[in-house]
């Protein structure tokens, strides 16, 4: 298993690490068992652009990495390009993952969505309608 | 502290000693002689190779060499090319040969090191009958299930001397007792424990020990398989019937005089640098422990390997940390699973009890004597910071 | 002729060469990290592992990498100890495991390396069928025995690519071909034919591949198994998980990295140095033959190893040739019973149908670049005297 050099400095370097108060959007998934959780806090202005975002991660180098990166890709973004982001777009941004490493990075879209889809509850939407579904399932909380 | 650099993984392998190296060239280069070839270049590799067994012998205390010039008790030190290959040689060959006479049932215990336990998994797979026994908190067997599982069917015992992961030093001695009394025959995987404490198969009651040259400044790819006088394995390697026919193949002289010689120099002086060792990471415990909250010491904390030290820390993950601290020029270990892409941490932490959330979260360092007093400072500094970073970073943490 | 050291048993062993050595040096002291450690010199040794698997990769033609740093066309290069190690693991592995397809025949020839015979012979033992091919007078596989032999029931087909005694040259590609033709796969034992022929392991349709670091001026103990995508193995040692899970244990670092030195100097400009070898065993058997009345060559005189002579002389015995040879300086071989105190002469001599007084009297010389015209010359000299002193002394001799 190796690392990309980009890997390694995303995790040594994260950025966006810790929280936001007053956070208008919060997605925890994964569980401790498996050995990862990530939480996502998001700060997004009326217009639905994401002005902040900062997370949490319990996990692996890759794991802490691809938070990092996926909130890097975020910022500044809307709504609806942050759905956009895959799993895959943050491992290529990272200049790949090792295969074992791959689920890891869906830790970190599957947390964006968790956040993304709180922010549409407090406002009184049903995110499964933007979504497809509300971020809150099984899958999201499996660690692969 | 100044940023250095500490090695403290000597448990995964460790820098080859200069005696070792100088021992070995010289076979590596000029003496290049086949040891079964007739002429005078292959004789004289051939007895370097013999000399070679007669170290290991004597650092082992096997049984008197029949001559002086020849095999240490023709074929009780058997070359293989690892520790890997001494268990499964020392299991698959035993099970499969005649010594077995024709019992099917193994106990093992639940911390070997995955080259015993793989193997025993194959052996069921045919049809032989393995009992893993149980540890306790400590890494202990438990030695009232192995006198239960017992039996005339009971064909080998084998338990690591000590475990790679958290030190734990197993009784071998009575283990072999019991096993004696019904007649199985008893082997131990010694790789973590040659060069960190006395080993005399004799005394011990030892059938078959497997050693590993590279965890005691040996070369690596070489190891030994000592098999007690009168036991017959099937071979590992079938050929050209080098090793007693057990491990054909072109001996590798060179490696097997390097593993002889870093032997030896591990041997002597044993206790003394042993003592040493063990001050030092009595001092790294000590230093971590304190240092950090909600951290736990894992192992035997008395019947220990020196210079082991493990740890889990709550609320982080080993590989994060492993990478960090890396970063700070200190190499460890973990046993986290993220480390290895499965998805169970360490068999051995799921062994001794601790919770999958908690197992995540492990650290081992192993000292040699090359390690010093500042060493230990500058680990327990950059350990504390780390695990305090990734603590800051980690959702399940509560300050 | 001023007595001088010849060293022509260059198909026992060969003498490191100075690029591998200088190769491993830095990865046998400096560089020490454990490939399977998450930290930097871990990592380090990983990729240097890696970058060996390509470099033996490239010199087989075997399937392009699937990215550039990482393990080439993951698994088709499979490090082991040894050439011994890597014939038993692609013969039992492949039978024990899934590609075998529930098939049960081998077929191999009579005169295969004991690796691969005693193998089989241990197959036997579990209830496989295995056909050993014969050879005719030169040491060439009969093929229409194997058409005859092959069946849908036949999972593998094991033919040496060259003979380690009398330097016979296999048609493999036609044998692959054959073997496909009912869906069985082909292994062949190149331990004797690396760095003396070339190999194109996609061209000549080699599912799987055996060789030996030593005999192309590599370290002891090292080899590997080329094995070709989608072929799996049971496993020769149980354990971490190393080299695909098929060979478990702490990887050999500097050996492999020693291998994949020697390998790729030996390859290149491989034309020009086996011209040059060839001529000098063209003139070392012309001599021999020319010289000694009574003599015959053994092998193919066209399809052969560049560097080997092989010859019988009637009427002596080839141990008191190899010890006297070696008196003068030049170190040979022999496939005597006597030089191994065993009852019958080499199995490939009795093979190519030598009557067994014959065969007792049996030279092998294999010559490498390093030998020079003198060597020759000497060699021709030394063994006609040797061969004339012994004739004079023995009983069966008349003039
Ligand atoms: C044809 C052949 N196969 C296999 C081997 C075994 O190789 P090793 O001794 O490296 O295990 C040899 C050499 O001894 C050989 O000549
Ligand atoms: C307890 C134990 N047994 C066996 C082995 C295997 O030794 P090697 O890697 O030399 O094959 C190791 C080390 O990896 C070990 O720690
Ligand atoms: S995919 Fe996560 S809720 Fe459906
Ligand atoms: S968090 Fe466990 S593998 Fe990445």
């Amino acid at each position: 298993m190796q690392y990309s050099e980009k890997v390694l400095d995303h995790f040594t370097h994260p950025r966006n690490v810790g929280e936001i108060e007053d956070a208008n959007g919060v997605g925890e998934v994964g569980n401790a068992k498996c050995g990862d959780i990530m939480k996502i806090y998001l700060k997004v202005s009326d217009d639905g652009i994401i002005e902040d975002v900062k997370f949490k991660t319990f996990g692996c180098g890759a794991a802490i990495a691809t938070s990092s990166m996926a909130t890097e890709m975020v910022k500044g973004k809307s709504l609806e390009e942050a759905l956009k982001l895959t799993n895959k777009a943050v491992a290529e941004a990272l200049d790949g993952l090792p295969p074992v490493k791959m689920h890891c990075s869906v830790l970190a879209e599957e947390a964006l969505r968790s956040a993304i889809s709180d922010y549409y509850k407090r406002l009184g939407k049903d995110p499964a309608e933007i979504l497809g579904c509300d971020a809150d399932c099984e899958t999201c909380h499996k660690a692969d | 502290m100044e940023k250095r650099f500490v090695y403290a993984d000597n448990a995964a392998t460790t820098p080859m000693s200069e005696t070792a190296f100088n021992a070995m060239k010289p076979w590596l280069t000029e003496n290049y002689g086949n040891p079964s070839s007739l002429y005078r270049i292959g004789r004289a590799a051939k007895e370097a190779l013999n000399d070679a067994r007669t170290v290991v012998g004597k650092c082992l205390n096997a049984a008197e060499p029949v001559n002086e010039k020849n095999d240490y008790a023709p074929g009780e030190i058997v070359f293989t090319g690892g520790g890997s290959q001494a268990d499964n040689l020392a299991i698959r060959g035993f099970m499969h040969g005649p010594s077995s006479k024709g019992r099917k049932h193994i106990i093992t215990s639940k911390i070997e090191h995955h080259a015993v336990l793989y193997t025993c998994e194959a052996l069921e797979k045919e049809g032989y009958r393995v009992t893993y026994l149980n540890v306790d908190k400590e890494g202990r067997v438990d030695l009232e299930q192995l006198k239960a599982e017992l039996s005339e069917d009971t064909a080998l015992v084998s338990v690591m001397a000590a475990n790679n992961e958290i030190g734990t030093i197993q009784p071998i001695k009575q283990i072999a007792e019991l096993a004696h009394s019904v007649g199985a025959k008893f082997h131990t995987d010694a790789v973590q424990a040659v060069g960190h404490m006395h080993i005399d198969v004799q005394e011990m009651g030892i059938d078959m020990l497997s050693l590993s040259g590279h965890k005691f400044r040996g070369p690596r790819g070489t190891g030994v398989l000592y098999v007690k006088k009168g036991i017959t394995l099937e071979p590992l390697v079938y050929g050209g019937g080098q090793e007693r026919g057990l491990v054909s193949g072109t001996e590798n002289t060179a490696g097997c005089i390097g593993l002889a010689a870093a032997m030896k120099e591990t041997v002597e002086g044993l206790d003394e640098k042993m003592g040493y060792v063990k001050k030092l990471t009595d001092k790294l415990v000590k230093g971590i422990m304190e240092n950090i909250p909600y951290s736990h010491y894992t192992g035997d904390p008395v019947n220990r390997l020196p210079g082991t030290a493990s740890f889990v820390f709550e609320a982080i993950e080993g590989e994060g940390l492993i990478l960090r601290l890396d970063n700070a020029g200190v190499c460890g270990s973990t046993g986290s699973a993220c480390s290895t892409g499965s998805l169970d941490p360490s068999h051995v932490l799921m062994a001794i009890g601790l919770p999958h959330e908690i197992a995540h979260g492990s650290l081992r360092l192993t000292l040699g004597e090359q390690n010093t007093e500042e060493d230990v400072d500058y680990i327990i500094e950059t350990v504390t910071d780390v695990v305090k970073t990734l603590r800051s970073m980690s959702p399940v943490w509560e300050n």
